[in-house]
């Protein structure tokens, strides 16, 4: 019994990382309904940031975490600015490939300047694990889990409140309409790529906790590919759901399907049943269908 | 208020759709603006609310003004907080949005946010259709339902002058008058001055004070609204009505094709 | 340098080696020190002309851990560069330009030991410079026998789903069988895991004494580190890419301390009769042993074989190009060639191009690996 | 979720169709002719090294005619290539190597094989569109991979198996040259093969499935069997692009077939142009040679900085990037585009239409 | 009288929304027919429930006699009914002349085989259709846009190749919805003589949606009036001009027509 506790309760927190990184790919999606690909170059580059400040400046970590979140915000500006609004009247697959690039070029750079090696963060999180009962979790954990909660409930509310949300969908709807409306599409493409830049941030910085900082790490933009459209790639709610039942799935497929299969399914689980998951619900668990009508 | 000074309009470097366009709107009028398919209206209407580089076309001459301010350079969203709004050609309701929604987008730049859950409202009371649609995805419509809500929410949005484009389109004769009227009745009401683009000549010219008639990018004729109505040429290509006042295809086979020369 | 075997400055034999770095890939934190390593030392012999009358051109591209990339690049030595040797690296793209080189008749050494290399008809032209994945494993399986106390002992592996991480296991398996161990578990960990909880929990269920770990630093650092919070009282044991100063650096000393891992090299701060060398070389660029680390050491051995495989080619061809067929030769005539404690010395011939089956373990102490073992071989 | 092949703005590419028309016109045969001498003659001009890259290039441009042909032309992204790849070399490598038959046998079995596993993962376009279908196909090459890597008695597993250059007779096609024309000439009957579909109904179908696929139903159009065909022949010409690289590189393993691959090949397509035969081609050979070129570069840089190799092999990266970018910002219509403004440039040469 | 179409008490619903609501009418062979009513009436539904997008919720539809409406809209197309939309659905980024050849796409039969290898059938078939489909082209008078992509064409012409690439089927029955929406009189005068000759010199069935009555009582034989879903009249223009619930509905009292 505390072995099943023992796999939910990781995967729920691993997967509190993953929604957190597919938030960013779902804003992304909101505003310009395309996959963000160099998502995962985002999600590195701020820890990187927040490292320095904190081991070169021997800045105190919550300060540098601001500090950090300002840059990534920039750095979402300006990657809007420079590849995305440039090519804004492209078709969408323009877009997709306009961030493949940008992953390949923000990863160049990534390693020029902080090179290969793997760096940790010093220990901000307090790091004996927590024995709650027999289910041992490390603080990181809790921490990550908590913060994405937070996040969540400020999006859901930002959607459900502001004129932004409106605007957002509208924007990706049908831009030339929405402009028509009075709202200011390079604000929003701003506005999202900023947003979801510190997300990712926020994201990477959790994760270099854990694991610490390498080029690698962008990977994780992949990994929770099939977190996005499990929820739905349009659902803020449905990227965070995902993301818990992905994590989930993958450490109880890891603790009981692993040991009959030889081992090897935490990381192809995900996909086989988003597969499935997607014969049903083809726009996930939230997103929301397209309407075609004549 | 609104000046458009002969405009010169080119789409894709190479289309040149407005060949020198001139026209006003005077503040608190209805005007009418006419003519056939590709004359240019469409893009006459683009170009006043900057909407024509979203489509790869530009302005190649020509100034618009707007209350003595040039709009020259403006974007389409700065445009609209100025007071200009253009209701689409094709509807162009934002499909995955509800009725509702679409509505609150409309009054996207509007300050006073408490009163637009009334003019909502007040939006039903004018299209009553619309009222048990209201939280449905606007992408299901019917086209008339759509093209309502299309005009919902250039009512929404309160500006100072309206731009509708071709407003009857697939809207049922009955409703065509009711729109005209309310468009009236606006017009009244919050003094909104109101350039309206038309194919259904009669009725836009029976609320318009003044029109124009545009040909293959230029205005080829304009006067207030009672000469123009009884105007010989405009009867016959914009109002239908033959020489012999009524319209008949069953018989002599003859003048469709002289008809169709005419294309 | 478009052609590449040829007369060189100074009149002399001009031979170019290629290399395969993995800078930008994967396994960049490992690759580039060795890279470092194994340019380093051509350097190094270059500069004091090391072989009379050769010049020495080490030419070494970035591959990315990509094997379609390595394809390309290999090409590119061999047609443009006209190398007559070539300095590999990962385990996939060895494998894959194994027919390549042996066609080609260019002698490959890579930093992979995969124990399929030994085999002479499939591969004529790779030679392995240290132990074999197989053979470290096996020593590792030979040192618990050895020193374990108590009942007979239990391992499981924990390796990942690469050519690289399977490259062992069934060896080991066989072997364990063989002297009288038992494998009670494997486990599957992600070389980018960010966590391998089940798999340890499903470990901690066949309560192993040991658990030799095949995986590269940032795996290795998850196992231990989610072993530490799930205490699990396992002794962990390393292979050689397992093991090494990142890992220390990666899981913090605490937890790293007491893991046990191949130190199939020396360590910087080891003194050997080879380091004189490499001192010399450091201090000739203004560096220190600080800027360096035991993968370092090891590309800078593998180098060190393969400049005295050409040199004793030089020596049986005195005159004209020489060929990759004569640096196989060369390198089939060293005979317990001594790294100066560096490595384990090697020896090749005709019909053997395994070149040591001896490693030893270290452990780690106080936040610094130490070595547990000197260099021995499982056999002895 | 808007449809992600056009401009939402008024105006459309045009180019599609005449590209893909090149070889259709008349004065389009004599310049199919020509370049077909051109490719033939290169070897006599250029060195073995070159060769090489370009027999690569040749591969490629298969592979990516097959990707357009289900993404440009019929709107079904896909990121799955990579697999589709593996599954054409593994079937190419079993035949021949296990099962000893002919290359020229397991050639077109591979491509046929790979068609039917293409069709059966295209099924769930039936219900999937636009960015969910693209991310299942992510999903099938995942799975694709792990059962290659875990069918050992078949696969050889993780560590792959090996493979031999196709023999003509009794000789075996091991010089560059020889099997730069093999992949040359299977190149060409692809390019035939995908410009003549074009022009004709399926082609046509193609294009309405993915513009509009409710007009296209009412046009008669069954869009479940059009969308897996277009999976299957697409498949089909991966297969034999990834039977073709398996027996040049002489080997097959899971660690080739990865994700990276898939993008790639989306690259090609959306560098060289969607919906673009020759735009295929073109992108091919730009993101092949493209590293390569910067791959010199650098080592030109490193030549002076020794010390800064690194730096650079990172900054090949950077670059790579920024190119790409570089382009959609310029030239969003692809290479074909540009290719097209250059003839409309030069209104006298000879064989522009 | 033979009827080509029958509809019989289809209903269509929408979650809550009754679309359609037991509505029952013939069309007859040859004849033009009209259907008209208020906007969101049930117009488009009841075209897409022919043309088999919708499914109705019950009821059936009857062509040549023939159950067709468990039947795939791609199969209704090969029996030969066209169909024109209402809003434009045409293929933006080709000419003219491929539209019309995708009208044709059923009556043609080469595959992805002999269509890649373009060898006998194949190439016969695109010559021989191409024919047919400059027939239309003549017809509507296209010749001069035929080779420019209809996403540049100005709304009517636009909308006169939407019809065009119905025809293009020569069809049986045709559904034309709202073919004159957005047109002045003048091009209204032009389409109504398409459709009058469509269905005089080709003596095609034409299914009409309409909101000029000028147009629907002048081109209708028959006419059917949809409120709410219901039918609420049904019968000849003059019978419709006088139905009291039509001119409540729809038409209004002091309309001119
Ligand atoms: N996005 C575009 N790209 C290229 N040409 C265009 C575009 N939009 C319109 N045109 C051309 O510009 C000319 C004027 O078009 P416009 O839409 O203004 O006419 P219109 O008067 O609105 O006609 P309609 O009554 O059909 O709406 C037409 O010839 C049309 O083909
Ligand atoms: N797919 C759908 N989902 C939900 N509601 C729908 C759908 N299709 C149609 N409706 C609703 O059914 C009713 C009838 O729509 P329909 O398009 O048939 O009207 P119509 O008679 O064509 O009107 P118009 O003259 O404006 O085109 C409308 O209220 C519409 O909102
Ligand atoms: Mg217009
Ligand atoms: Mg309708």
């Amino acid at each position: 019994m505390t072995f099943f506790l023992q796999m939910l309760v990781t995967g729920v927190v691993v997967g509190s990382i993953y929604g957190l990184v597919a938030l960013g790919f779902v804003l992304i999606y909101r505003a310009s309904g395309a996959l963000n690909l160099a998502n995962g170059e985002f999600v590195i580059i701020g820890p990187y940031i927040c490292l320095v400040l904190i081991t070169a400046y021997r800045i105190p970590f919550f300060i540098a975490l601001l500090i950090t979140l300002i840059f990534s915000a920039l750095l979402g500006l300006i990657v809007e600015r420079l590849v995305i609004r440039p090519i804004q009247n492209a078709p969408v697959v323009s877009v997709i490939m306009a961030t493949i690039g940008l992953s390949s070029l923000l990863g160049g750079a990534v390693h020029m300047i902080w090179g290969h090696q793997t760096r940790m963060f010093p220990k901000i999180f307090p790091t004996t694990p927590i024995n709650i009962s027999g289910i041992i979790i490390s603080p990181v954990y809790l921490w990550s889990f908590a913060i994405v909660i937070i996040l969540l409930t400020i999006f859901l509310l930002l959607f459900k409140f502001s004129k932004m949300g409106i605007a957002m969908r509208a924007v990706a709807d049908d831009r030339q309409a929405a402009m028509s409306m009075g709202i200011s599409v390079k604000y929003v493409y701003a506005a999202t790529w900023t947003i979801a830049a510190v997300v990712a941030a926020v994201g990477g910085i959790l994760l270099g906790n854990i694991n610490g900082l390498s080029p690698t790490m962008s990977a994780i933009g992949l990994t929770v590919l099939p977190v996005v459209i499990l929820g739905g790639l349009d659902s803020v709610l449905g990227a965070i759901v995902g993301g818990f039942v992905i994590g989930i799935l993958q450490n109880l497929a890891g603790g009981y399907i692993d040991p009959l299969v030889g081992g090897g399914l935490k990381e192809v689980a995900p996909f086989i049943v988003v597969l499935l998951i997607l014969m049903l619900k083809p726009y996930g668990l939230f997103g929301s269908r397209t309407i075609e009508r004549v | 208020m609104l000046k458009v000074n002969n405009v010169e309009a080119v789409y894709s470097k190479i289309i040149l759709a407005l060949k020198g366009t001139t026209l006003q709107v005077p503040t608190g009028d209805i005007v009418a603006l006419l003519g056939s398919n590709g004359a240019g209206k469409s893009t006459t209407l683009k170009a006043i609310s900057g909407l024509l580089y979203a489509e790869d076309g530009q302005l190649t001459d020509g100034t618009i003004e707007f209350e003595g301010r040039l709009l020259k350079g403006l974007t389409p969203d700065v445009i609209v907080r100025h007071g200009i709004f253009l209701c689409m050609e094709g509807r162009r309701v934002f499909k995955d949005l509800t009725v509702e929604e679409n509505l609150m987008a409309g009054a996207f730049t509007r300050k006073d946010r408490s009163n637009i859950k009334k003019d909502i409202e007040k939006i039903y009371g004018y299209f009553p259709k619309l009222q048990p649609l209201s939280s449905r995805k606007a992408g299901f419509l019917s086209g008339g339902e759509q093209q309502m809500l299309a005009i919902g929410r250039g009512i929404m949005a309160k500006p100072k002058l309206l731009l509708l484009d071709e407003p009857s389109l697939g809207i049922a004769p009955l409703l065509v008058k009711e729109i005209f009227q309310n468009i009236k009745q606006i017009n009244k009401e919050e003094g909104t001055s109101i350039l309206v683009v038309e194919q259904n000549a009669n009725v836009a010219l029976s609320i318009a004070d003044y029109g124009y008639i545009m040909e293959n990018g230029r205005v080829v004729l304009q006067g207030d609204a009672p000469s123009l109505l009884s105007n010989t040429e405009v009867k016959e290509h914009y109002l239908g009505i033959g020489k012999d006042g009524e319209r008949n295809y069953r018989d002599n086979k003859e003048v469709r094709r002289k008809q169709r020369m005419v294309w | 340098s478009e052609e590449g075997a040829s007369e060189g400055s100074d009149g002399a034999r001009k031979v170019v080696v290629g290399g395969l770095y993995d800078i930008t890939g994967g396994t960049g934190d490992v690759g580039t020190p060795y890279a470092e390593g194994e340019k380093a030392y051509f350097k190094y012999a270059k500069d004091k002309g090391e072989i009379e009358g050769v010049d020495l051109v080490l030419n070494g591209k970035d591959y990315a851990y990509s094997i379609p990339e390595a394809q390309k690049i290999y090409q590119e030595l061999r047609d443009k560069e006209k190398v007559s040797a070539v300095l590999g690296w990962g385990t996939g793209d060895t494998e894959a330009l194994r027919q390549q080189v042996a066609s080609d008749k260019l002698p490959f050494f890579s930093a992979s030991y995969s124990e399929s290399l030994k085999n002479l008809e499939e591969s004529p032209y790779n030679f392995l410079v240290a132990a074999s994945y197989s053979d470290q494993g096996r020593s590792v399986l030979k040192w618990i026998k050895d020193n374990h106390k108590g009942s007979d002992p239990t391992v499981a592996l924990l390796y990942n789903d690469t050519a690289f991480g399977r490259s062992p296991i069934e060896d080991i398996k066989a072997y364990a069988a063989e002297i009288g161990i038992k494998v009670v578990d494997e486990q599957i960990v992600d070389v980018q895991a960010t966590e391998a909880q089940s798999q340890l929990l499903n470990m901690e269920k066949k309560n192993p004494d040991y658990a030799i770990i095949q995986e590269t630093w940032g795996a290795t650092a998850t196992i231990l580190r989610d072993a530490k919070t799930l205490n699990i009282d396992t002794q962990f044991i390393g292979l050689n890419w397992a093991s090494g100063e990142g890992v220390i650096t990666m899981v913090g000393e605490e937890v790293a301390e007491g893991y046990i891992g191949i130190l199939s090299h020396a360590l910087p701060y080891e003194d050997h009769p080879g380091m004189t060398e490499v001192e010399e070389y450091l201090k000739s660029e203004g560096k220190t042993i600080e800027d360096i680390n035991q993968k370092f050491i090891q590309g800078w051995s593998a180098a060190k074989i393969m400049v005295a495989g050409i040199e004793e080619a030089a020596k049986k061809h005195p005159d004209g190009d020489i060929t990759g067929e004569e640096i196989r030769s060369g390198l089939e005539s060293l005979k317990e060639f001594d790294l100066g404690g560096l490595g384990a010395p090697v020896s090749f011939s005709a019909d053997n191009h395994t070149g040591t089956e001896q490693t030893r373990l270290g452990i780690v102490k106080g936040g610094k690996w130490e070595p547990l073992t000197d260099y021995f071989s499982y056999k002895d | 979720m808007r449809n992600l092949f056009v401009r939402e703005s008024g105006n459309y590419k045009t180019s599609y169709l005449d590209d893909a028309k090149m070889f259709g016109t008349t004065s389009g045969k004599v310049k199919g002719l020509l370049i077909v001498a051109i490719v033939l003659l290169l070897p006599l001009v250029t060195t073995n090294y070159w060769i090489g890259l370009l027999t690569l290039c040749a591969i490629s441009a298969v592979g990516a005619i097959g990707l357009n042909i289900l993404t440009g032309f019929t709107g079904q992204i896909s990121i799955g290539v990579g697999a589709f790849l593996g599954v054409g070399g593994y079937t190419s490598a079993i035949l021949t190597s296990t099962y000893g038959l002919s290359f020229w046998i397991s050639l077109p079995l591979a491509g046929i094989i790979t068609a039917l596993i293409g069709g059966l993962f295209g099924i769930p376009s039936l219900r999937l569109k636009g960015l969910y279908l693209a991310i299942a196909t992510l999903a099938a090459q995942v799975i694709i991979l792990f059962v290659i890597s875990r069918w050992d008695s078949l696969t050889g597993g993780t560590a792959g198996m090996v493979l031999n250059r196709p023999r003509v007779g009794n000789v075996s096609l091991t010089s560059n040259t020889q099997y730069y024309y093999l992949c040359v000439i299977i190149l060409l009957l692809t390019i035939m093969y995908a410009t003549n579909l074009l022009r004709t109904r399926t082609g046509r179908a193609f294009l309405a499935v993915r513009d509009r696929d409710i007009a296209a139903q009412i046009m008669g159009i069954n869009l479940f069997k059009y969308k897996v065909m277009a999976f299957a022949i697409s498949s089909f010409f991966v297969g034999i692009s990834g039977a073709l690289l398996a027996h040049y590189t002489m080997i097959v393993s899971p660690e080739l077939y990865n994700f990276h691959v898939s993008i790639e090949y989306l690259a090609m397509i959306l560098i060289g142009g969607l919906g673009s035969v020759f735009g295929s081609i073109l992108g091919a050979a730009f993101i092949t040679l493209l590293p390569v070129m910067l791959g010199s570069f650098i080592d030109i840089l490193a030549a002076f900085m020794p010390d800064f190799y690194q730096l650079f092999s990172a900054f090949k990266d950077f670059v790579f990037g920024a190119v790409i970018i570089l382009f959609l910002i310029f030239e969003p219509g692809g290479l074909a585009h540009i290719w097209i403004n250059i003839k409309k440039y030069f209104r006298l040469w000879p064989f522009s239409y | 009288m033979d009827p080509i179409l029958e509809i019989k008490n289809v209903s269509l619903q929408f979650g809550g929304v009754k679309a359609l609501e037991d509505v029952s009418y013939h069309i007859n062979r040859g004849e033009i027919f009209s259907l008209i009513g208020p906007n969101g009436a049930g117009k488009t539904s009841m075209l897409n429930c022919i043309s088999g997008l919708y499914h109705p919720t019950s009821g059936s539809i009857l062509y040549n006699g023939q159950e067709i409406i468990n039947m795939k809209p791609y199969n209704r197309t090969a029996l030969g009914i066209a169909r024109a939309f209402q809003n434009i659905a045409l293929f933006a980024h080709m000419s003219v002349l491929d539209n019309l050849k995708l009208g044709r796409h059923s009556l043609m039969n080469s595959g992805p085989l002999s269509g890649g290898l373009y060898v006998g059938k194949a190439a016969r078939e695109e010559i021989e259709h191409r024919k047919k489909v400059e027939e239309v082209i003549e017809f509507l008078e296209l010749q001069d846009i035929r080779h420019i992509p209809v996403g540049t064409l100005p709304y009517g012409l636009q909308k006169r190749v939407e019809v065009g690439r119905a025809l293009a089927l020569s069809p049986d029955l045709i559904l034309l919805d709202e073919p004159m929406a957005g047109m002045n009189n003048a091009e209204k005068d032009i389409m109504s003589h398409f459709i009058l000759e469509m269905h005089e010199v080709m003596d095609i069935t034409v299914v009409l949606i309409e909101h000029d009555l000028g147009v629907v009582m002048n081109l209708s034989d028959h006419i059917a009036v949809l409120d709410f879903g219901r039918r609420i009249g049904f019968g000849t223009p003059a019978e419709i001009q006088e139905n009291p619930d039509v001119i409540k509905a729809y038409i209004g009292e002091e309309t001119v027509i």
